[in-house]
């Protein structure tokens, strides 16, 4: 946010169907660490934005504090950002959401904003099952404040002062299927192939989509001995591809070859799972469970979309509210006027 | 022995064991003496717990309209042998205690210098009800059936009300009668009715109460109803006594004003947060969104709010909280009064912060205040709070009737619209002092799909809302939120100052649920030759009107019901006048409302015993009257 | 162009990137003229990013012993094009531009009233070394080799310290040694060294420390050391700047002092906890059960830990918490320094509540304060807050060396062991005021079979701990509390009162990393004719010395470090002294420490235009000299 | 406690092995609803502690703020009592435990307090696998507020104003086996048969155990429409019959006939479990949940032990504390001395 980008852009510069480039996106110039994941998944969140052809000013950016959460402005610059507190985006983002039902709400997070002060916060729109993307942008460590240990850490995972730690960790996708999460993905930050279309169906999804994305902190937990690693994510990575096809015709069942399987969204895109050998049936919590645990057992990470659930109550459903935002009801609407006051007045007499 | 001679002027107090039922009896009691046209004031005082602790109900009826705390008991109903002991001594001498004497009276409860009457509750219930549970709730109904005899209340009154309360079981209300019936037979027969201490109505003359076009509500219910005409439509909150009816009752109101007909859908929505934090987080989010957005809570909600509320300071998100405050520190006494939140609320959070606090008095102020807030937090992007109390808060108080003015609009404060930017030719600088007085312009997210948006936080930034380590610009913010806190001083309400007839150098301070007493206790020392001019305060920061009263006044009675003199403190801190040595504290912090007594006599012993010699008094014009009592 | 001359008195200030090792090459560049015996207090001024972003290191260099900020700056080395405008612009008129020159300087920032000096550092790093890593982290060595050449810093003393800084990787000595050379070399090929502005070693009077044997360290690790001395055993913690490198430091002391070398097993437990909430609420369980236990946190775990300090206060359980301030509200500059979170502290959490502060002003009293914590929390069974802020703990500090003495004894407080126990005959009362100090007894949990078990409660209880809603119960403890208050003040360090040769009605009140600018402003301002008595506050509640300071002075100057002079509001209404027109206050509070400079300008500029003029001055009998600098 | 209780004990009351009579154990006298669940478990507790002869003032009683929480005042009235914050005992537990590892700490919360202002504490505290029986009274309402919703509170149960609930609820006991925790039982405030020896495995486990107890409020949370009713419950209740017996034989290897299993604690006592139909491995967390869930698709709730690990490592362990306890360490154990700092003095010079 601090230098003023080139504004220069690319005359062939390829257009979406808003006829905004890619450019259009993106954000400030980041001011990370070369080599942080949290950049990819930015570059990411642009990615999956342009091509689902949103309109930045309907995308509200909310997030905690941490490296992770200073991201929101280095993508969408067009869009309004709310950079909260520690450990607390999730009741801001409530608090938005339940004002305007009509915008996108993105949520960026850390492993430490989430998992640590967070846990309860997240815990709880989870089980409201919020209307929004929740991306934790999980590095096992706390990076802004160099490098302390998180609760996702896995076990055995050393730090950079050499500490290993003996903590169980806390599984953030485990957790939120767990509790309720109606959309749960995980993914790595150098997996754009997979990252970008979970992103989309994350944002296309209805509910809360959480979306766990192993994002190395070259810093401070890049080293070998830590399982979030660059290196080691990448050969324990059980990558199940994923593809994204925004529909325009019906579908609505869903259909299911055994390698391939084709979840129908909400709003009648398609996502894509090319399964392999996991055949497991990734709209029930119990199986999805057990294969992520399937994996664990063998040293595995297990990304791609893990769960979901596709006609859910989001938390407005639940609540019974009007379909029009609540920040676009009237005076008129919303004062009963004096009329019924004095009937109030009369009642207590 | 003497026998107590009082019409219209008396405290009754009722001791019973919570979860018997004996709320609505006692307060149909209340309310009948009320709609006789005698002013009353009815106070639970009851426990942290919900069944089988003892609780108490006490009623002050004054003709005077006076409906603080007088302090003593005239007549006691005591249900409650748990208490009896404790609730025998306090009846005044020359008294009248009421007590069920199907069994015989402990000899160790016998004064001979109050009055007893007998009524065989239980008796009566056993021969009556069969089944437990009626023996236990027509209990409560038969004395205050005995009471409409004893004090001569009218019983088409209360008739009048159990047909009220049961409106919907209407095969509850033969059997309701009935029971009041038993009472007032068993009392009319067997003793002579009334006694000393009465009611009569047609008699009133309530100079406190400007005509008697009263209401007899709580503030909490006011407070929620404000919430409603300010078109509140978001209300986040985590249960905690006494600010629980807040949301209740806004709750209530919107399933009756709320909802659209046709769709059935809501045009509001209310969440139980997992705890105080995450309220304020919703509040904070809702606001920032352009919905208007409150919570309530008390005293441990402040502490743990704390965070966020210096969040919405420095980023200048509205928001509305609403402080019942109860007895700390800690957990304290959770169901006891007390208004010692003013230091936390004012300074709430780390750094350089203050906040604006609004102070209502009544049910008809929680309602305008609250009303007003949403205004004041707009027009102002920061969170205002109002300090109301348990006792303000959860008892039943006479007030003027609530007010709205169907032209009143409101005032979303500076908020650009997308066409507001559209015309926009300057870039758009979310942090500006555009117009010189602190406030900056704000934008809804999703306004305008290319101007506008900009980056909320909680560190600083510069005038277009870009992160900054820049001293200067640091220090340009900080210096325009001090200046926004200055514009705030000509907003928010005016303290209501009160001229004693004879003109005097003493003065006394007060605010919220304080206020009654203390103005009953002014005229107490009135009488006595003592003279106060007094000042309510509704609102901080403090404008003008407050440091001239301190200026003019050299010795000032700050009345405050904390034990560190919160509000003499933040007088201190925050206005020019040097009064440290003139503000002498008048505090009662027990967890009770403090009464009239209690302030007039520590008033006095200053007064006499700091040998500060009233001077000879000089008549002063008149000056029109404040209405709370 | 005028030729600034110097010797052992300038300001030096490096320009990086953070994230490129620059910070131990500065590291020694400071520590070396403080080897030479030349007093000098370096200041890191780094962003809230890890790597990437302008860090300054400014170091400033004091025969006479100044460690606060001067102001200005008279050579930048400059080594981050970023930040290059702004710092060219910051050099005093005959100052020095250290740069690198392997590319030609812009021409905008020339000026033609400093001295330029370039130095090719890339050119000479891409000729030596083929890694990109090396060549980034030696072009911080080769310009301060070439820096000892051009000051005349004696070569010795550098080449000992990369000695010491590499012990255990020797063979990084040489190569380093090397690079050093190579500045070295160069800057006295191509320049006339030493220049104007050098250091001369054996020439310090250094009149504001005591003696030279002084040490160079951070508060941070001042302050954990005082928790290891204090045989503090559990330290709990939540990672923020600039209080994370206190519970490192502790980690460091214990994994080397407190490790059973039969066993391996610990003698202390350090637990990063989930959040602020959790780790103040480790420390309050650990030291109820008897252990002693600390955290340390910055501004928003303070508003975090408020609702449990209030418990704290509340239920008497002894805690230390070291809040090493930072730029507020809300996240506001993390790395920046600032003295704002005073109120909040003093009156953490809803309710009456207050807490007592300890200012610490150097590494010594980082030390000394914090072993001393521990005392007056368990004596006082109550918490301790020890306010000290990002300058002082995160910045190397010239300190007297930290001193112990071996007969001095931990003072547990007031607690009854089981033998004590047993031989009591009357019934234990955790809350009786047994000795009339208000300070009650305690028990550990598991002291006694069959005595001493009570229930401790953030509830209302009485003197036996039992729960109770009685209203005088629960006003004898709030009482009690305010007496436990009153007493410490007695046990709580007293202020340094230093009086001007010249008598005067004039006097400055400071505290914490305020003391030294200020200590030196006075010195400016004496030269000037205008006299000042000082005192610097270490400690709340106030005593009776911090009374008598108000009431000898008609004109007190409070300086501190916040927007809304949050000390003087605390001596304002925690004082009997009528003071509120004596104090004025004189704010600092952009996020860098404020310099010497800049008081004495607010104070000059008051007093001149405040038409105040000094009184004809009478020398006074020399005093002792107070040691902070 | 506002009462003074009779002292009058009867003369052939039972002792246990310390002499002591169960009266030894009680407390002050409840001031909770008549009928109120928690009162049973208190009394379980009490029963539990006689039957173990533990000594009173070897534990430490901890609770947050609640009806549930009140109850430490009406058991053990010899133990030493923490009744602290809403939500935060989990943290006050962690530091008395830190101070002095050798007491028995027994927690009690409700599920206001754990699952909604307490879930980040509870969670982590869990993870730390900190040696202590944490209680959970669980009624599914807030009833010391007078009968809000709870976070556990089933969907599709309804409140006493008529509500009914479309959250999806946190099931403590699985959340716990989730994210770590080393013994979780379930089990129910009217069935004294199985939570007394549920209470005596518990205190007996060397780590974390909790206790998911449901507790009905009689008050507000009892009637028809209630899934946490006294009569609900008796009827979804599928409870696994426990048994407890303090071995003194060596016993080392856990034994497992289809039918009955015995669990062999750290202490070498014994947990005998009948496990009827449900033949699943109690030592898997996997299995654990598959367990749970598979009652719970048929609307039953299972009881008992759920879930142990015998041999995990509690936070001592994992921080390599010493044996004896910190609040023990004298002064000359803990005191550097001035020397030290000498050298520490001159390595600043
Ligand atoms: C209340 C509070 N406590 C502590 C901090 C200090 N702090 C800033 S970021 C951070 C942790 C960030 O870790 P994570 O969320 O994983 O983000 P990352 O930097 O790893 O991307 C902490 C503890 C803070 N800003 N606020
Ligand atoms: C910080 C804080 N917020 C709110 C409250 C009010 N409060 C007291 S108990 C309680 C909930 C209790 O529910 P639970 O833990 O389930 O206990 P139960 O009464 O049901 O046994 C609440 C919200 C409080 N005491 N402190
Ligand atoms: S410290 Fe780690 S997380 Fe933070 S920016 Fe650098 S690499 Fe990324
Ligand atoms: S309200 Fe409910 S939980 Fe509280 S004591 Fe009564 S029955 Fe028990
Ligand atoms: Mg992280
Ligand atoms: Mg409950």
């Amino acid at each position: 946010m601090t230098y003023v980008k080139p504004a220069f852009r690319h005359p062939e510069a390829p257009i979406n169907d808003l006829g905004y480039t890619r450019q259009v996106y993106e954000g400030g110039l980041s001011t990370l660490c070369a080599g942080c994941g949290h950049d990819s998944v930015s570059a990411a969140i642009i990615d999956a934005c342009f091509e689902l052809s949103i309109e930045p000013h309907r995308v509200a950016k909310l997030s905690g504090i941490g490296c992770s959460s200073k991201t929101p402005a280095y993508f969408l610059s067009g869009s309004h950002s709310f950079n909260s507190v520690h450990g607390r985006m999730p009741s801001v983002a409530t608090g938005a959401n339940l004002a305007n039902r009509d915008l996108i709400y993105i949520g960026v997070s850390g492993d430490g904003d989430t998992a640590s002060i967070g846990l309860g916060q997240f815990a709880h729109v989870v089980r409201r099952n919020l209307n929004m993307t929740y991306m934790v942008e999980n590095n096992g460590c706390y990076g802004l404040t160099k490098g302390q240990d998180s609760a996702t850490m896995d076990t055995g995972s050393s730090n950079k002062k050499g500490d290993v730690n003996l903590y169980s960790p806390i599984d953030l996708a485990r957790l939120a299927i767990e509790i309720g999460a109606t959309f749960v993905g995980r993914s790595f930050s150098g997996d754009k192939q997979q990252l970008v279309p979970l992103i989309k169906a994350a944002i296309s999804h209805r509910g809360f989509a959480l979306l766990d994305v192993i994002s190395p902190c070259v810093t401070f937990n890049n080293h070998a001995g830590s399982t979030k690693s660059y290196e080691n994510v990448r050969n324990s990575n059980e990558a199940m591809p994923v593809d994204f096809v925004p529909m325009r015709e019906e579908i609505t069942a869903t259909y299911d070859s055994g390698e391939t399987c084709e979840v129908c969204m909400h709003d009648g895109s398609v996502v894509r799972l090319y399964k392999q050998k996991n055949d497991y049936d990734i709209e029930d919590r119990q199986s999805a469970l057990q294969a992520i645990h399937h994996y664990q057992s063998q040293g595995k990470v297990l990304t791609g979309l893990l769960y979901i659930d596709r006609d859910s109550e989001e938390l407005h459903d639940v609540l019974g509210t009007a379909r029009r935002p609540l920040n676009t009801m009237t005076e008129q609407e919303l004062c009963p006027g004096s009329k019924f006051l004095d009937s109030i007045n009369a009642g207590l007499r | 022995m003497q026998v107590k001679q009082s019409v219209n002027d008396f405290v009754i107090k009722f001791a019973n064991v919570n979860g018997t039922g004996s709320a609505s009896a006692n307060g149909m009691f209340a309310k009948a003496i009320f709609r006789m046209g005698i002013p009353v004031s009815p106070r639970n005082i009851f426990p942290s717990n919900i069944q089988g602790m003892p609780t108490w109900y006490e009623v002050r009826v004054s003709e005077d309209g006076y409906l603080g705390r007088r302090g003593g008991t005239d007549i006691m109903v005591c249900v409650n042998p748990q208490s009896m002991a404790k609730d025998v001594a306090e009846v005044e001498p020359g008294g009248y205690f009421v007590y069920d004497n199907t069994k015989p009276l402990d000899l160790r409860y016998v004064r001979d210098d109050i009055h007893y009457i007998g009524i065989p509750l239980t008796e009566i219930c056993l021969r009556e009800y069969t089944d437990a549970r009626q023996r236990l709730l027509f209990k409560n109904v038969i004395y205050v059936g005995a009471l409409a005899a004893l004090l001569n209340m009218d019983f088409a009154v209360l008739k009048d009300l159990v047909g009220d309360q049961f409106k919907g079981k209407e095969k509850l209300i033969t059997p309701n009668i009935y029971a009041l019936e038993l009472g007032y037979q068993y009392a009319s027969n067997n003793f002579e009715c009334p006694i000393g201490i009465r009611v009569e109505s047609g008699r009133a003359v309530a100079k406190h109460i400007k005509d008697f076009d009263n209401i007899l509500m709580d503030g909490n219910t006011a407070a929620a109803l404000g919430a409603v005409y300010a078109g509140a439509t978001v209300a986040a909150w985590y249960p905690i006594t006494p600010s629980t009816s807040v949301v209740d009752a806004f709750d209530k109101y919107c399933r009756r004003l709320r909802i659209d007909p046709g769709t059935g859908k809501k045009n509001y929505a209310i969440v139980q947060a997992e705890d105080e934090l995450s309220a304020m987080g919703m509040v904070i989010g809702a606001n920032w969104n352009g919905a208007r957005a409150f919570t309530a809570t008390s005293g441990p909600g402040i502490s743990l709010m704390s965070e966020f509320l210096g969040l919405a300071y420095f980023a200048e998100v509205p928001s509305v909280l609403i402080d019942v405050q109860r007895a700390g520190p800690s957990t304290g006494m959770p169901t006891r009064t007390q208004q010692s939140d003013i230091l936390s609320a004012a300074y709430a959070s780390h750094g350089d912060t203050k906040h604006v606090l609004l102070f209502p008095a009544t049910p008809a102020e929680c309602f305008s205040m609250t009303l007003e807030s949403f205004d004041l937090a707009e027009r102002l992007q920061t969170p205002i709070i109002i300090m109301s109390d348990l006792d303000l808060g959860m008892n039943e108080w006479m007030s003027p009737p609530l007010e709205f003015d169907d032209d009143f609009r409101y005032d979303r404060g500076k908020v650009l619209s997308g066409d507001d930017l559209e015309a926009m030719t300057e870039r758009f600088g979310r942090y500006l002092d555009v117009d010189g007085d602190g406030i900056p312009y704000r934008t809804y997210p999703g306004a305008h799909p290319e101007k506008g948006a900009y980056f909320t936080r909680g560190t600083s930034r510069d005038e277009y809302a870009a992160y900054t380590e820049d001293g200067a610009a640091y220090v340009r913010n900080m210096d325009r939120l001090l200046k926004k806190f200055e514009t705030a001083k000509s907003l928010v309400p005016a303290p209501k100052i009160k001229q004693a007839a004879i003109e005097t150098r003493f003065g006394a301070v007060f605010f919220g649920t304080t206020a009654s007493p203390a103005y009953e206790a002014i005229e107490i020392l009135e009488k006595e030759g003592i003279d106060l001019d007094t000042m309510r305060i509704r609102s901080f920061p403090f404008n003008m009107d407050v440091e001239e009263f301190l200026k003019e006044h050299d010795r000032i009675f700050v009345v405050e019901q904390n034990r560190d003199g919160q509000m003499r403190r933040l007088l201190l801190n925050e206005t020019y006048a040097p009064a440290k040595e003139k503000l002498v504290p008048i505090l009662e912090y027990d967890g009770l409302p403090v009464t009239a007594r209690k302030i007039a006599t520590m008033i006095r012993n200053y007064i006499t015993h700091g040998n500060v010699t009233p001077i000879n008094r000089r008549r002063r014009a008149a000056d029109a009257e404040e209405v709370v009592a």
